[in-house]
């Protein structure tokens, strides 16, 4: 069981989460999420915002192609992964993940897997603007080697 | 647009979408083209010597699948260039 | 920055999220949540209901010593744990963590830490009631050897 | 209560507190006990058959703290004597 959707709007966690549980029926022992927040500063100077640009049907099947490796790899109730585009500022949230598991191993493992794959091979391309001007950045080489770590 | 060729449409993203001005052309290229064949006539449209359409540095998706640039491409494809993702 | 309740109300994860996002004042980048469940079903058979003892003031004492550790060892902007006692039913909300961190690694890391040591250094006593009979249960064997790899 | 004794708290937890029966009792031992002769006394007092008073199976806390069955116990210590915990 998963859902996966790519949207502008913010979400709401307490939303999420309440609809998540009604769909474990008591099997659950372990609900691990991950709330990514845009940081007012990045590694290269101050965020005034951050412009997230996706490929409709594409970026939506990257995600769910993690989802689906995480499934495969681990024993999961359900996954929900949110993630926004568009003019993003400080403080406003990203990304959230959600993954429930009888057990909280399986649940850190995956959940943490499902987001170092989404910084590496989900669909997006991230702007952003600091004080002065705007730069489309590039994953960051700690990130590839997150993902990879993965693989091995 | 002749019987040998063909008319596809080709979507742009993040910084290439920018340097070109545009989200997405119309191209008529060959029928048998390959994407290597499509992305030597973008470059002859907006100036070989753009270093954002070097081809070292696109990504190429046909149906939403990146594909390696001798793929084929078919009438009706959808097809995007972009510069490497950056993931969430 | 941190804080520690041992209370027999359920908490409301929305509300310790808001609280929590208001002390963050766009440092954190990300937030690794984790919440605790009842069980229909543990490894002994079904679960009719789960008494938790604790030993007031030693409990929550215990408590923040672990989310000290946690401090201590990794770059952490905000922790929160929420542990509940008294009578609860398959499907209550046992626990909540949520630690907020600059970079995700260092939440993930450290809201699995915390839970692992919670399992065996928190001043807690479980009685499982099933089918027939309740028993005090002990730590299993697994949250012991996971417990001893933080310290290796 | 003489002048070379003294009168402790103890409280039981979990099925320690099942099995006695109670959550807290007052004992009377000499001054300068250890825990060790309180848990004696208490065995004495339940029954030294009672296996959930078995000493090895007991952990025992002075004002909060683990200690050593050869600790000292002091005029109004909080004392508590429980099985081993079992985790969040």
């Amino acid at each position: 069981m998963h859902s996966v959707l790519v949207q502008e709007k913010d979400f709401s966690v307490q939303d999420e989460w309440i609809a998540c549980r009604e769909r474990l029926e008591g099997k659950a022992g372990a609900v691990v999420s991950f709330i990514g927040l845009v940081r007012e500063r990045s590694d290269t100077g101050n965020v005034s915002s951050l412009y997230l640009e996706h490929y409709p049907g594409m970026t939506e099947a990257s995600i769910e192609r993690i989802v689906v490796k995480a499934q495969q790899r681990w024993s999961l109730l359900d996954v929900v992964v949110i993630h926004r585009i568009g003019e993003l500022q400080p403080e406003d949230q990203i990304v959230l993940v959600i993954v429930a598991s009888a057990h909280r191993a399986d649940a850190f493992a995956a959940c943490e897997f499902v987001m170092d794959l989404l910084k590496t091979e989900a669909v997006f391309w991230k702007k952003e603007t600091g004080d002065e001007e705007s730069v489309w950045i590039e994953s960051t080489l700690d990130d590839v080697s997150r993902s990879r770590e993965w693989q091995e | 647009m002749t019987a040998s060729s063909m008319t596809v449409q080709v979507k742009f993203f993040a910084s290439l979408r920018e340097t070109l001005g545009t989200s997405q052309i119309s191209l008529t290229v060959p029928f048998e083209s390959t994407v290597d064949m499509l992305l030597e006539k973008i470059q002859e449209t907006y100036g070989r010597d753009n270093p954002l359409i070097d081809i070292r540095n696109v990504r190429v998706a046909v149906n939403q699948q990146i594909v390696e640039f001798d793929e084929a491409i078919r009438q009706d494809d959808e097809i995007a260039i972009f510069p490497p993702i950056t993931g969430g």
